[in-house]
């Protein structure tokens, strides 16, 4: 059976910026998510685990079902964001039940 | 002399510093001994709740006092201050791009609850005892040195709407402020009715909860450690000179205000701290492009074992010398 | 009267009221303050066990007697039977469709254990000191009125096999009530001996976890407070009024069946209460067409900031007026 | 080199009625699964945080490795069952190695 | 718009050889990845629950972002690991912004 | 013989072995009662720095002895030696291939921190005050068995280089055995003015962290009863006959080295136990092949609780009567 495609994004970003990344979402029309907390990383910015006290450097992962034009405004809005802010964002087709909801 | 040096060792095997050495070992030991994220910040929010609900208890007894307006005056200057040199010192001393010397410098400006909380430990063990308001004093301290931070990195005006707003309440509304003054604040209400409640809780099992603490705080410190290298022998000469600078600076500061010999050391000991919690996530939030590996290093791993284990005694003894008591 | 106002400011003033109130401050001005979830579970454990094993070991000296079998079945009722006028009340006053108006029904049958907690204390601080096998009345509250909610909602007969075997679960073995009738039985098991080993456990540290634990229900209640608007006026006045109806029910039984002051005003404080850790969970099984944000809302962010504030001075007060005592 | 593809499937449900959706993955032929925490999320039931106490609205992810007529299965079988509680699942393709496992 | 494309892995594997397992990441070249606690699941070897003490057989999620060739020999290098030690890994192919990271 | 009953009922009703009954069952009966795991190793961390401390303050009063490095020999060569025992009946007794028979027997002879305190607390109610040290001895013991068990499997030399550096820090820089060691040595080093500090923490609160604790090890316990059935009965029989071949082995060990009463009981206690974290993750190091859930189940769920109950009574009645005291 062939079933509605949508789009998954998935953003890793600090647990400090995360308001300012769902506001974001937000604005460009994402209508629902789900944050996982991340235990640690390593990417440009070198290591990071969380229970360093200072959460000053801890991620979260953001995930996000949505349709390919909300996607689309997702990525352009997000390139500026990761520019600023450390993390990363990168996405996918998948196949959805409940088509109509994203 | 023969006294302070005493009191020195006896600081060095207090359970407390003798906890954090194990969490140092462990950690530079690669053992797999670690303390639950959750736990660690439980019990942060317990040597809070404590220190700050004490403090109050403590004033509501003296009352407001025009030394309590004194000293606060006195410890937000200093924290607005201290930035001023420390930034000075990190672009003498070491190679680090503006921004980050400046963010780094912020965390001098602020101050450290747990070398507090450790130094008020010290000093009532050496028959010191400084006043309930020093902590209204510390809580206090914690942000002003942001400000002179985003001035040196040439950014309080610059940055968006958004990220002002997300400052001011990471300034004003820091988890740790809040709780501290909160407590303290409480304490203040509630007074000695109060504290007939809470002082098994708070009084009590205060040494218990902080050793174990400062097991953990030495196993983040020694995760830490690596980032030295980094630094240089000019950044790690900065972690272990400033404290005594922001100290000396608190004691003068102190003797121009007539305080006690008890509280000139508990300003000391919070001036020659630096921030591990509050002053950070300011920076991640107002200047992402700084590198948090530095100030963090700088911070857990050298000023703070610094003062825990040579700067409390030395500060104490220097305030005894200097203005009696 | 004077001594009632005076006990009331005097609840007002206490150190877990304040730390309450300090956490929704923190909550409302977006402070990044918060607990850990995984602490504020385990401080919940620990209340629940010291609680259940301090009314147990009391039962173990008084033994068990016909007072205590009737406040059980009182409270039995009582649990039954207060959804029936939550409901009509919820349909009366609000626009809520019939599903989401029964779940919340159920709430207010059944009993918040933090406010029972809370009660006692008040009830210690004024003299009056309830029976330990108030204790068991509450265990046994948390779970009838869930029946009676679905009945409400006309489910009670219409649900699959797996979801009747997984609310029994929850509703007979919800952990809370398996932890306090175990803890209770524990207490009555072991006694004084028993008592003498966990005393500085469950008694000394009571009042302090009993604080922060509720600095972490302020926070948690402020992050319900956007959800009132939601609610509307009707939905508001109804978590405000629902309470001293379901205490004045309470009274009224206690009075018929002959209990102390004190136990009539731990009865009421129990009838005035309302659930947000069994029921919500039950509810999500049985109704998951139903809205939590508003059950959630009205028993969090209403009705137990009054009822920890202002309800308990006041049935505390009633109780002595109507009983004596 | 080209790898064997088999399908991921994600869901995100209650934690209330995570043993039922596991039951009904098993029933569907699944034989591995990896749960994880979420932290917050929303969706058309509003916001929800872990930590409010009330873990009545608390999330799960569940990801399930699996091959194409199982994951059909569980596809089928999941859309009632996410029309009666509330989240969402969804699919992909993946290659994996040791395909046989799947 | 046409955004890079990038392979995403991600493993699943016990927490006491996840040291093991970024090590292997870092030989193959692959420069940053994210870590997420995982709270049960299933497998060959049965099931296991975080919380059970003995963390003997707790797991990990490993997130790898990587460019197409290092994801070659990241799968090459995981299949003898993953035949000694418990553990999945699996990999698919995601639009990416800021490429050149990667 | 009345004496040794009323001991053995006298531990049964404690509330650490209620609160323990009060886990199996909750667990059994699938209640959704659950302690975080945060918490749960934070107890754990609390319950191995306090047995280590106060074990370390005693030995600072007694000093170093030989006895002492009598005791500690003795443990080595226990946990060295016991292995064997349990491998040769486990391939007797059971089906299991050799490497999971193997890796189950390193963990009975290796020990329980969790028995060891219960043990502890129960002797102490018996008026049997082991020393000090015997905590050093819980320390070394906990890895030597981890040896025997690789060389069971044939093991100890194929590894590869990496495992067998892992290993060397699962095995000698274990979190519990630095912890306690750790723990035990701030101890000696800050005698009794340490612990003046730290009473109301490590000594007060003791019993009450162990009962909240065994809470939660009863609801472990129970979800790995149902990793039983593939024990089969020759399984289970030997979760239930090794502890006190163990035990005896330590007897007669005890009686050689000329150990008191009390001691003698606490070595038993340690040999009869099993352990079920540091073994556990070497054996998944270094040999991931051996199926977990076999040692799991036996140590967590069929030999704990047997300790726990019966074999701790026991050990100390058998003690008594083969040395006196
Ligand atoms: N290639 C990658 N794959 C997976 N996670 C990554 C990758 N690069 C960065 N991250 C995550 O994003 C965080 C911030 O990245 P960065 O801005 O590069 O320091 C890192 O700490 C990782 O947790
Ligand atoms: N579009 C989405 N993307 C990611 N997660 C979602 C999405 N929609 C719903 N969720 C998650 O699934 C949960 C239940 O969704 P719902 O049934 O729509 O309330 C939400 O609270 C989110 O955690
Ligand atoms: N098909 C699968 N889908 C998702 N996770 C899996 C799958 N198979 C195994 N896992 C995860 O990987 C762990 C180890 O797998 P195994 O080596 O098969 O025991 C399991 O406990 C699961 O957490
Ligand atoms: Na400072
Ligand atoms: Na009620
Ligand atoms: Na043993």
């Amino acid at each position: 059976m062939t079933r509605p495609v949508r789009k998954k994004l998935i953003a890793i970003v600090e647990t400090v910026h995360l308001r300012r990344l769902l506001d974001l979402l937000a604005e460009c029309g994402v209508t629902g998510f789900t944050v996982v907390d991340a235990r640690e990383g390593r990417g440009l910015e070198g290591d990071w685990h969380r229970g360093d006290f200072a959460d000053a450097t801890e991620k979260k992962l953001v995930h996000v079902i949505t349709n390919a034009e909300t996607a689309e405004r997702v990525f352009a809005a997000a390139e500026p964001f990761f520019k600023r802010f450390p993390g990363i964002i990168y996405g996918h087709d998948v196949e959805v039940v409940r088509g109509e909801r994203f | 002399m023969i006294e302070v040096i005493s009191l020195a060792l006896a600081n060095l095997t207090s359970p407390a510093v003798l906890f954090f050495a194990l969490g140092i070992f462990a950690g530079v030991a690669k053992s797999d001994l670690n303390v639950p994220e959750a736990v660690a910040k439980g019990l942060a929010l317990y040597l809070m709740l404590a220190i700050g609900f004490k403090g109050g208890v403590a004033v509501s007894e003296q009352g407001f006092t025009a030394a309590l307006a004194l000293a606060a005056l006195a410890g937000i200057v200093l924290s607005f201050a201290m930035p001023l040199i420390a930034y000075g010192l990190l672009r003498a001393m070491t190679k680090l791009d503006p921004v980050t010397a400046a963010a780094s410098a912020a965390h001098y400006g602020s101050i450290s609850v747990v070398t507090f909380v450790a130094g008020a430990e010290f000093l009532q063990m050496s028959g010191m005892v400084s006043s309930g308001y020093m902590v209204a004093v510390l809580a206090l301290m914690e942000t002003p040195a942001i400000l002179t931070g985003l001035i040196l990195a040439g950014r309080a005006a610059g940055s968006d709407q958004r990220t002002r707003s997300e400052l001011v309440r990471e300034v004003a509304l820091n988890g740790s402020v809040v709780l501290l003054l909160g407590s303290f604040l409480i304490g203040m209400l509630s007074g000695q009715s109060g504290m007939a409640k809470l002082e098994p809780f708070v009084v009590d099992l205060f040494q218990g909860v902080l050793a174990l603490f400062l097991l953990d705080m030495g196993l983040v410190a020694a995760r830490r450690l690596s980032g030295a290298k980094k630094l240089g022998a000019g950044g790690i000469a900065f972690g272990l000179i400033m404290p005594p600078i922001g100290a000396s600076l608190a004691l003068a500061t102190a003797w121009l205000i007539g305080m006690s010999a008890a509280d000139a050391a508990a300003l000391m000991i919070l001036a020659g701290s630096a921030s591990y919690i509050a002053v950070p996530a300011a920076m991640r939030i107002a200047l992402p492009q700084a590198d948090p590996s530095v100030y963090l290093t700088l911070s857990l791993a050298i000023t703070f074992p610094f003062n825990l284990t040579l700067g409390i005694p030395l500060y104490a003894a220097v305030a005894r010398l200097a203005i009696g008591g």
